[in-house]
């Protein structure tokens, strides 16, 4: 009896999914599995970042444009930190973490204010200005010239180099955010937000202080934008202005819009998908047609929005799948 | 669960490399986005010197196949190609990257993987220092700031000059050098100002070097851009200012506008200067793809000639390739291609002559003066 | 029976329409009072006005004594205005001196005279729309006093290197010091003013409704606020929000704490539920209630903020008689737990044998009040219902 | 003196670019106005309209060789039924959907359009061929000292003036301008007093991408550039003039559009040059933050 109900529960799914990851490193791919192991690696990358932007517009219905911005000051956290002072990443980690929560709050708390357009028009002029600072500002950020030499994460003195150890690094900061997320979603917080997405005025007049919910999921959600920037810099061991353009917001909400904005294993599966197909249709795409990729998920945009808003998991069956296994475990 | 498991593995299946039997020379370069002209010259130039190393019997019996990897000259796109070639064995060396954000990007990838590479287009100078595995056959942008400064300084005798120059690696590297030099020579940069990549409007910029009335205004930015302010300058009534720039706006784009009368800029390759095969590579060019060879072409020409020598001489293992090309590192030992002599430092950088040409009569010309 | 809530001269109005005037209403603790009136006589707007999510625009609310719409006096008033025009004379002196400090040598030139009259331009708007208390106006205002205060420090602590002339002929060096010392202190003054409670309080900074909530008012409303695609468990849990502790840190370290609470909530929902008759649908989603089950999740909800005062917005509208009759009893065993209640409602048997103090409101004035008989036999109150004419009342 | 009189004619040379900037931006920025002023919705797709608009015209012109003025009236109206077809295609369907998918679908749609224009035109900067438009447009129009303005100058602030009164005039007098204000007021009431509301604003749509297109075509002339990307920024900019007017009325994107072009130019030749595109940002967050209903606009309460 307890067996069928542990198949069902969201914690063993997510957990037998890592344990498959686990095992990706040692398939017989022969020559490309350091290709295979870096898309994946990308892969589980972006996973994390749409689940620090699924906060924001999933669990509390606010267009956040701007995630790329947090994702560039972690990063650049990350680099200067590393180039500067040569800490370790389990150092720079929470340190980045700060910074784009500190960001967050200061970009959140005089613009949550506003109604869900503008809110979103000024988190897209936010970013904008994040990498003007970081083009133009030499003294700081090197500019165009970006920031080459970025030491890689060591582990015990024993630094990463192959990608079969980042692909583990990365899973392990997954089980971290992914514990924080879960977490987040089933407690009073995440009711708050759910209340907020559902229904504002409701909301506050169940005593939920809109403002101070709204920018704690900003700053929650930009400081995992930010852990994820870090952990690419000291992967990538260089960083460019250019790399934290508007459309990598643009790509990140395309992975929860696609997955199911709100539910956890939408985002994730959303992110397993369209990643790697990216580097398909790379190959399958004939050499000029390369943009044709952006085109694509530009029509997953607006194809979801207008066939299937609700996602590959929608958030609404999510809820009531939980709430029967809540009724199945309290009956035992 | 199992529905998702399949489905993760024939994913992975798909995105295998194709296998064949033949000397892969991949090469990576923007051949789509605003810099695929420059990507265009690399691309003719490399399977020109495919085709000629092809019929001359390939290397050691087996064909050269020029692949062509498009990176946008986006960093991201540019790492993940590189890695793309790390992880192929069929590939021993490559030859690629124009711009300077996406070598940058590519470097520690080529290191890890041991993976030499030939750059025949990235001048920015921070790369050299950077990795052992990476070579360049072009000039760095510090040599050509300073020859641009002498030249400016001796042959066209400018005493005050302004720099509009494009918030990118490549150009404010020159604008350095270009200052340094300057200041030492006593020409007097009267202002600088920015533009980003994708401005149409300078006006504003224009208006303010209109009033400092410099004899000269120096673009180290590239042609696209280069074309829309001379004419935009034109069109606010500076007749008189001369405009001159580097290899970036050494493009026909250049040519189609004729405001730009006048325009010289320094360029690793003129036909009629770089010595005897600089003919027939000129002809062979012109035959296949119907116009005159920019310096890409000629680079890359040169860049897979010196590739493909390093394989005939000590075969596809990686470090021998490495050690093979550090060794052309005297001026006797130096290749001798269509765009002159190149020969390495310990960096992997190059010295090569800058040459200058400028658009007489909407056509490029080798400019009457050079300097040695 | 203390009042627990007290309406003082309440009056609303949308640009000219005025919702409610000088509205006059009490409460006692324990009592059911009803508020009637016909189809947009100003009812929901008293209470969206009393749960402050309308600004009412005039008029005093006090909720056991502690005042949620304070009443702006006069004289404060007056405080706030000499404060701006002191802001706006120092600006005028402001902009030469401005200026000169970053660029030193430029003192007449095209530009300078032009930024002036744009920097004078918005300190004068900004003047005009703190006397009418804009919010847009105290955010700028602060953004320019850090600018006083950031020069002046700046000109004291560089007093010897400005030197007495500065190309332009005129000492500047006999402005930029006092400029220093009148603007220095005055921005410190104005920026504690503006970021103290007591100024922001006496601008007519109102508690927000979940202020209020937290107070001890809950709320259910005209066309049902559920959360439809939460479950049912999850809906009355939100209600409880108000009475939980845990913060982000405790979430995420699952601390004791944090534990205990989410089971004591549990329990408590359950216990809401059953209150309510509904705890058979506890991990239902919301959309799918029935409407008499969805009426009654909103008052469980309202209840597990664990209120004193209950506002119930036509609790019983689209109820056949069964439902109602049940919703009366409902009601009833609220009351019994000594929470106050106030209800709008049109189903005059509902209302009759509830309600201890009935109001009556027509066109935003209130025309009656009392108790259920004298408002029965209210010849005004029938001509507001039936519209004049008959006499007899409808029983 | 002599130095006084030259700054004094460089801020004027700049006075001329800051509005000449700005009335482009006006024209593009009504097609923002009036699509948000009637369903509330931010049509970033309007930005890739004006560059569809300027790749229209150059199209027209160098491929199938029509003269230029008949190219210009052409691509309005092929801009204006593409209007239609996008409000169609993409926003109908959505009508009384949530506010954010029809954000995420304009955004979607303005993604898509852009790489198609990249696949079709590709991504090389193309320029107008120098004989297509009369010689006249280069010639200084007026000219004193040092400042002068070319005749396209004054022929796209005089276009934007006349825009602008018509679109005043069908707004506030016309039949279908009253019901324009009325759907922007309550779609569903106007719905109930018979009004066609898809009908509207299909016209609407039509309306603002005419006026996008027509922007496309005068900057393709004035800069002589026109790219893929080119409509990405220029819309954003345009939607903070029309943010900064004040949503919704059309005056107010023309003063918006004006005040950001000077703005802009004010900033890149006296702050710097490099933060350009950062003070239009700088500029659209500081206007929403202080005072979202912009400087003509009127405060629309929020009705709960």
């Amino acid at each position: 009896m307890r067996w069928q109900l542990y198949k069902k529960d969201p914690r063993f799914v997510f957990l037998s999914l890592i344990f498959l990851a686990v095992l990706l490193p040692w398939l017989p791919l022969g020559a490309s599995t350091n290709y295979v192991l870096r898309i994946m690696t990308t892969a589980v990358l972006y996973m994390i970042l749409a689940l620090g932007l699924n906060i924001v517009p999933g669990f509390t219905g606010l267009l956040d444009l701007g995630y790329v911005g947090f994702y560039g000051i972690g990063a650049y956290t990350s680099g200067l930190l590393s180039i500067h002072y040569d800490l370790s990443l389990w150092v720079i980690l929470p340190l980045a973490a700060l910074n784009g929560a500190l960001w967050g709050t200061i970009l959140g708390a005089p613009t949550l204010r506003l109604t869900g357009d503008y809110f979103a028009i000024v988190t897209f002029g936010f970013s904008e200005l994040v990498v003007l600072v970081l083009r133009n500002e030499l003294w700081l950020t090197r500019g165009p010239m970006g920031l080459p030499g970025i030491s890689p994460p060591s582990i015990f003195g024993h630094p990463l180099a192959s990608d079969w150890e980042f692909f583990y690094l990365i899973l392990l900061l997954l089980m971290i955010v992914l514990l924080v997320v879960t977490r987040l979603q089933n407690s009073r917080l995440g009711r708050a937000w759910f209340a907020i997405r559902e229904d504002e005025i409701a909301a506050q007049c169940c005593g939920v202080n809109l403002i101070r919910y709204k920018v704690t999921a900003f700053a929650i959600s930009a400081s995992i934008g930010a852990m994820g920037g870090a952990f690419y810099a000291k992967w990538f061991k260089f960083i460019h202005p250019d790399m934290f353009k508007f459309w990598e917001s643009i790509l990140i909400l395309c992975l929860i819009v696609f997955g199911g904005m709100g539910s956890i294993a939408g985002t994730m599966l959303g992110a397993l998908i369209l990643i790697p197909l990216s580097e398909v249709l790379r190959a399958v795409l004939p050499q000029g047609l390369f943009n044709a990729r952006y085109l694509i998920y530009g029509l997953v945009l607006v194809l979801m929005m207008r066939w299937r808003p609700e996602g590959l998991v929608p958030f609404k069956r999510a809820q009531a799948k939980k709430a029967k296994l809540a009724q199945e475990r309290l009956e035992i | 669960m199992r529905k998702l498991g399949c489905f993760l593995f024939a994913w992975i299946l798909l995105t295998g490399a194709a296998w064949a039997d033949s000397i892969k020379i991949p090469i990576a370069a923007p051949f789509t986005g605003p810099l695929a002209s420059f990507g265009e010259g690399m691309k003719n130039g490399a399977l020109l010197k495919g085709e000629e190393i092809n019929a001359a019997g390939g290397i050691n019996g087996k064909n050269v196949d020029i692949v062509l990897e498009d990176e946008l000259c986006d960093p991201k796109e540019a790492a993940t190609v590189a890695t793309k070639l790390a992880n192929d064995p069929k590939v021993s060396v490559v030859v690629g990257h124009l711009c300077s954000s996406s070598t940058l990007a590519a470097l520690p990838i080529y290191r890890g993987a041991k993976l030499p590479a030939i750059s025949p287009a990235s001048t920015n100078v921070s790369i050299g220092k950077m990795s052992p595995y990476y070579f360049r056959n072009v000039y760095r942008d510090d040599f050509q700031g300073l020859f641009l400064a002498k030249y400016v300084k001796i042959v066209k005798g400018y005493k005050k000059v302004a720099i509009f120059y494009e918030v990118n690696d490549y150009s404010m590297g020159l604008m350095l050098a270009f200052m340094k030099e300057a200041k030492k020579l006593g020409i007097k940069v009267l202002g600088t100002e920015a533009y980003t990549a994708d401005t149409t409007d300078f006006k504003p910029q224009l208006t303010k070097f209109k009033m400092m009335k410099p004899d000269a205004i120096f673009i180290p930015g590239y042609a696209p851009q280069g074309t829309l302010i001379i004419s935009q300058a034109r069109s606010l009534g500076m007749k008189n200012v001369a405009f001159f720039g580097a290899d970036g706006l050494d493009d026909d784009l250049m040519v189609k506008n004729p405001d730009t009368e006048g325009l010289f800029v320094t360029t690793p390759f003129l036909p009629d200067k770089a010595g005897p095969q600089a003919a027939g590579f000129v002809k062979a060019y012109r035959k296949k793809f119907g116009k005159d060879p920019n310096w890409f072409a000629a680079n890359t020409y040169d860049a897979v000639g010196i590739g493909a020598q390093a394989i005939k001489a000590v075969g596809r293992n990686r470090e021998k390739i490495r050690d093979y090309l550090a060794s052309i590192n005297s001026k006797d030992r130096a290749y001798d291609g269509v765009a002159g002599k190149t020969y390495f430092d310990k960096n992997g950088d190059c010295l090569k002559e800058a040459y200058v040409k400028k658009i007489k009569n909407g056509k490029w010309v080798s400019a009457e003066k050079q300097l040695q | 029976m203390n009042t627990i809530l007290k309406i003082i001269k309440l009056s609303k109005s949308f640009g000219g329409l005025s919702a409610l005037r000088e509205i006059t209403l009490e409460a006692k603790q324990g009592q059911i009072v009803g508020i009637i009136g016909p189809n947009g006589a100003g009812k929901t707007t008293l209470f969206n006005c009393l749960t402050s999510l309308y600004y009412s625009t005039g008029g005093q609310i006090e909720f056991q004594e502690r005042p949620i719409v304070p009443e702006v006096a006069e004289t404060k008033r007056r405080l706030i205005k000499s404060c701006a025009m002191l802001f706006f004379v120092l600006g005028l002196i402001w902009v030469p001196l401005f200026w000169s400090s970053i660029v030193p040598h430029t003192f007449f030139k095209v530009e300078v005279v032009l930024l002036g009259i744009f920097i004078l331009s918005i300190r004068f708007f900004l003047v005009r729309g703190l006397m009418r208390f804009q919010i847009w106006a105290w955010g700028l205002i602060f953004v320019f006093l850090i600018s006083d205060l950031w020069f002046s420090i700046w000109w004291l602590t560089h007093l010897l290197s400005l030197g007495p002339m500065i190309g332009t002929g005129i000492p500047l060096y006999y402005f930029t010091v006092p400029w220093g010392i009148i603007a220095g202190p005055f921005s410190i003054y104005l920026i504690s003013q503006l970021v103290l409670r007591k100024v922001r309080q006496l601008y007519g900074f109102r508690l927000g409704p979940d202020a209020i909530c937290r107070l001890g008012v809950a709320r259910t409303f005209q066309n049902i606020r559920l959360f439809f695609n939460l479950s049912v468990l999850d809906n009355v849990k939100i209600g409880f929000h108000v009475q939980m502790r845990s913060g982000v840190l405790g979430i995420l370290l699952k601390t004791r704490s944090q534990r205990d609470e989410e089971g004591l909530t549990e329990k408590e929902a359950f216990k809401c539920l059953r209150f309510v008759g509904l705890d058979g649908r506890a991990f239902d989603l919301a959309g799918a209630l029935a409407y008499g089950e969805q009426r009654r999740l909103e008052i469980a909800r309202a209840l597990a903020s664990n209120p004193q005062l209950l506002l119930l917005d036509e609790p019983a509208a689209g109820m056949n008689a069964q439902e109602s009759s049940e919703l009366i009893r409902l009601i009833l065993k609220i009351r019994e737990k000594g929470i106050t209640v106030l209800i709008i409602e049109h189903d005059m048997k509902v209302m009759m044998n509830l309600a201890d103090n009935i109001y009556v409101l027509d066109y935003g004035v209130l025309i009656a009040d009392g108790t259920a008989d004298e408002i029965r036999t209210n010849p005004r109150v029938i001509e507001a219902y039936l519209g004049g004419g008959t006499a007899h009342a409808a029983t | 003196m002599e130095n006084l009189l030259d700054q004094s004619s460089l801020f004027l040379q700049q006075l001329v670019n800051g509005i000449t900037l700005g009335g482009v931006y006006a024209l593009i920025a009504v097609g923002y106005t009036m699509v948000y002023g009637v369903i509330q919705l931010i049509n970033f797709a309007h930005g890739e309209i004006y560059m569809l608009g300027a790749f229209l015209a150059y199209t027209m012109v160098t491929v199938l060789g029509i003269p230029f003025f008949a190219a210009f009236i052409l691509t309005i109206l092929v801009c204006a039924c593409f209007g239609i077809i996008l409000d169609f295609v993409a926003y109908r369907p959505l009508r009384n959907a949530p506010r954010l998918a029809a954000l995420i679908t304009a955004i979607g749609m303005s993604i898509f359009l852009q790489n198609l224009a990249m696949m079709i035109w590709g991504s090389q900067i193309k320029s107008y061929p120098r004989d297509m438009f009369p010689a006249i447009f280069l010639k200084p129009a007026l000219s004193i000292g040092e400042v002068s303005m070319t005749w396209i100058q004054v022929f796209i602030l005089s276009i934007t003036v006349v825009c602008m009164i018509i679109l005043h005039l069908i707004i506030h007098k016309t039949k279908i301008g009253t019901a324009m204000r009325a759907i922007s007021q309550d779609k569903t009431t106007s719905a109930l007093m018979g009004i066609g509301v898809n009908r509207v604003i299909s016209f609407t749509f039509a309306i603002g991408s005419a006026m996008g297109g027509m922007a496309g075509v005068l900057v393709g002339l004035y800069y002589n550039a026109i790219f893929p990307t080119m409509g990405y920024i220029a819309g954003i900019k345009a939607f903070a003039a029309a943010v900064l007017g004040g949503i919704g009325s059309v005056p107010g994107a023309m003063l918006g559009g004006g005040v950001l072009g000077i703005a802009e130019v004010m900033g890149a030749g006296y702050i710097s040059s490099e933060y350009r595109d950062g003070i239009s940002y700088a500029v659209m967050i500081a206007v929403i933050l202080f005072k979202p209903s912009g400087l003509i606009g009127r405060q629309i309460g929020e009705k709960v």
